[in-house]
């Protein structure tokens, strides 16, 4: 987990190819953990009025410690604006004034589209999760979406089993066909590539590869064809900055940063 | 006019095969006692409904009260899963109608604002749609005015939504402190609101400041003063969760067996005030209590 | 304008008669003027639990002195719930909620349709008034009306300049036809009489003559044919109980029941 | 980062032929001071809207800025009509859009959310309908559920929506207190937010009950500072209208030249320190000061 230039987890890799992808100025939804971590880095350094809403029902908090989700009030603490669901989601997010949804998933397709639904056991028996909540509504409706996702075969796949959250649907224009604002998916953050989108076939495309990641361990754990510039980026390694805000300020306690 | 009652009397309005909306989110704002004394009174047939789901639906579905599910997620947040409602699903169980959390919000301001339908943008194009027109509850229709495709969801109105309140007087309007999820539209659709109080005071206090009322007193059939009636939840400014709990329900709701071990000592043999000295007590509970600045 | 029994103006007349038209436990939206202190009556009297909503997002006030209109924080004060127009006109009042809306009205038809909009002057030019407002929606949604209108040939009309407020539109059923709930008018209180409506018709009957009133000058001054009944009730004045309550109590300085 | 521009810096926002949303309700919390502005400004061809109007939509239009009105009501109350608004439609000197008050909240509702309507019941039977349908921003339609017919309103965006607010922070975070009448679904509505404030507090002090607040500062464009920028309407819970001032604006605004007048005394010639001074200056609003427990 470390390069020759600093010690770091592939988590705060994440944590600094995250905050990346999100803007100065940006209203976001951002999912637990990673993301969470993300953006607030990102507002600690290029996007200090990068504006997290909340699906409960309130925007703009400023925590002071890391809660277990949503409905933890520690997400809360120092919100601008308290109110409903249908206020963040209908008069913000419907609105299309939402820039960016930072959403994990169970499963994601070449197209960018996510599960959040169910997956298939090894049994062939499905194995329902929570749910999606907002996401779908999320992944409909901001003008783009980031997805995170643990890079494994069973999880990058040709066909999901639930599309509950679309990405580019089945390609370039489908999701306006659809009746869909946005641009769907325009990254896809794994443990070993940052993906981007191919705007003229809506498909997924390696962006960048995470240090030490070859090119046949990222074929070989992903569930449909991917091309392989023959030079391809890395992925930018984290600051010594960056990684004594994660580790002083913002995890301290390293719960979501320890590792992935 | 007075709407206090007891729990028992609250529970009471709550019949077989009634449609409930549920008050909670995830770990917060759970109307636990309440879910405890329907799953005392083994009320059956319910149809529940929430935005995103807590313990009170795992209660109730792994209780067997419930026959038909309205949801769009629900978790413990990081504590875990749902096992109870997770499983009945995967089962097909109980018959489920799953959608967006904006769809379902919708569907309950469809009921709120008398109306058949609400149309959204949301779900197009995804697999949430086909099972939702299959079940005659969503269509897709063109906009009218010649825009492209649009979901019309249709109107849901609960027989009873429950709520717990920080705050109430005993005309029954409640005050409700921080974010409100879909409360506010599942408390205007609903035929009746049953609002379980931690605290209850003068009528001149909640009218000093009327902004902050959920539930007017003319919608609240019934209420119940109950601290800590939402114990392992949090709720904001008055007790945080309880992780201790929250783990060992986790646990529990993985499998049927430790679940009904679970309800048979915490929920079947107790009332409110022996499942609070089981959990732990004063010391729990004192230790639970919210800062007044941070608000939990 | 006083009777045998005891002295009192028409106006305390039309607010005890309007009082009657208000029953414990309703949800009412209240009119400026006679309706409130008819309101204010009835709280007093019969209905303790008559619960009055303000179209501009407030519920069951508590004022302690008349002010001038809706608008006026005098008539927001005690309120128990404060938000928005759309949390009382829509998950209130379309909701289904509202049981009886009282307003005044420019021009009342024999089906009990009013107009709030505006009226022809002599020359033939309109006359515009500022408009209704939300008195369509409580026409419209609330499962009854009463109007209150000035007895005269030119404001009780076989036609009327603008359908702002449906009563019965053109006959019984033609609400639910139209796609509307509830039951439209059912009283127009006047400084000359009490209408009910006839259910099989839809039109407006005389239910009651106000002390004083003859039935000549009932039919010179409505602007349609009305059927009066030989054994017709005369409305039941004021008791004593209730005109000490309207000068005493409710309004001592007599700013709408001195005179019509 | 600080929304506070001066008042010009604000009312400049705000170009020839731009929809504005305005956000005061009869004689209650009108944004006079920037109105004026307007009128000074000599800004043309606007779009104006709001549920009940109020004196800012009498002066703009008497004025000359407007070309076409979208709303339901106004009046003075019993301080008498909107003269300008009335005669300006009377004579059709400017074009409007007429509706029930319910129906212009869920158009602006539907702007809000992403919308191209609203369904809504109101209206049905009525001479309300047939002029918005001739205009295309209603159609009357049958709810394709099965039920019966529906009046579908257009949603509608105004590029800028105008509120006094009791209190907000330097970010542009915005706390209303009292009814809100249409301002959530106006404010949502539109594409940028002017707030005016009678006063600028601490972040921390709307943080604290955020559950007040009205504007998030990330809507907010531009926040102007100015104490009595709603004088002679009433700010709830700050100072009461002068009813004084609106018996003598009643009076103006029945005849153009008397509004005219008007205008040249009161709005032309002033900035806002000197419109106060004219209306009476200190000694005037000291009187109109609310009494902290009635609210008025």
């Amino acid at each position: 987990m470390a390069t020759a230039t600093a010690a770091f987890t592939t988590s705060e890799l994440m944590v600094v190819a995250g905050a990346r992808e999100l803007h100065d100025g940006e209203l976001a939804f951002v999912g637990l953990g990673i993301p969470q971590v993300a953006a607030a880095l990102a507002q600690r350094t290029h996007a200090p009025g990068l504006v997290v809403l909340n699906e409960i029902g309130l925007a703009d908090p400023r925590p002071i410690e890391f809660g277990v989700g949503n409905a933890d009030p520690r997400h809360w603490y120092g919100a601008s604006f308290m109110g409903s669901f249908s206020d963040v989601m209908g008069y913000l997010l419907a609105r299309g004034l939402v820039d960016v949804g930072f959403l994990g998933a169970l499963e994601v397709d070449a197209f960018g589209n996510a599960n959040a639904t169910e997956v298939r056991r090894e049994d062939g028996s499905t194995r329902r999760f929570g749910g999606g909540g907002g996401s779908n509504d999320i992944a409909s409706l901001a003008r783009s979406t980031v997805v995170i996702v643990r890079h494994e075969r069973r999880k990058l796949v040709e066909r999901l089993e639930h599309l509950t959250n679309p990405g580019s649907l089945d390609g370039a224009g489908a999701r306006t066909r659809a009746g869909l604002p946005g641009d769907g998916t325009r990254s896809v953050l794994t443990d070993k590539c940052v993906f981007g989108v191919d705007p003229s076939s809506g498909r997924l495309v390696v962006r960048s590869v995470h240090p030490g990641i070859t090119a046949d361990e990222l074929r070989a754990s992903t569930g449909f064809p991917i091309d392989l510039a023959p030079d391809l980026p890395t992925t930018a390694p984290p600051t010594r900055e960056e990684l004594e805000l994660i580790r002083e300020v913002i995890d301290p306690d390293r719960r979501y940063t320890r590792s992935f | 006019m007075t709407k206090l009652v007891p729990l028992g009397e609250a529970a009471a309005l709550i019949h077989d095969g009634d449609h409930v909306a549920l008050g909670g989110f995830s770990i917060t704002r759970n109307t636990i006692a309440l879910v405890h004394e329907l799953v005392r009174r083994k009320v059956r047939g319910l149809t529940i409904s929430a935005c995103v789901l807590g313990i009170e639906a795992d209660l109730l579905i792994g209780a067997g009260c419930v026959e038909r599910l309205v949801y769009s997620g629900g978790s413990l947040d990081r504590f875990g899963q749902l096992g109870r409602v997770n499983e009945a699903v995967e089962r097909k169980a109980i018959a489920f109608e799953y959608m967006s959390g904006l769809a379902l919000t919708f569907r309950y301001a469809a009921g709120a604002l008398g109306l058949p339908y609400m149309p959204i943008r949301s779900m197009l194009g995804s697999d949430l749609l086909p099972p939702l027109v299959a079940a005659g509850v969503a269509r897709e229709e063109r906009d009218p005015f010649g825009g492209g495709p649009l979901v019309l969801v249709r109107a849901l109105v609960p027989d009873v939504a429950v709520v717990h309140a920080q705050v109430a007087d005993a005309d029954g309007n409640a005050r409700v402190l921080g974010p409100r999820w879909d409360n506010d539209e599942a408390v205007a659709a609903a035929r009746s609101v049953i609002v379980i109080a931690e605290e209850v005071v003068d009528a001149e206090e909640i009218r000093r400041l009327p902004e902050l009322t959920l539930v007017p007193s003319f919608r609240t059939s019934a209420l119940v003063h109950l601290p800590y009636a939402a114990h392992p939840t949090a709720v904001y400014r008055r007790y945080d969760y309880d992780a201790d709990h929250l783990r060992l329900y986790a646990e529990a709701t993985r499998s049927q067996r430790a679940f009904d071990d679970y309800v048979d000592r915490y929920v079947r043999s107790t009332d409110h005030a022996s499942y609070l000295a089981a959990i732990g007590g004063e010391a729990k509970l004192a230790s639970l209590a919210a800062d007044s600045r941070l608000g939990y």
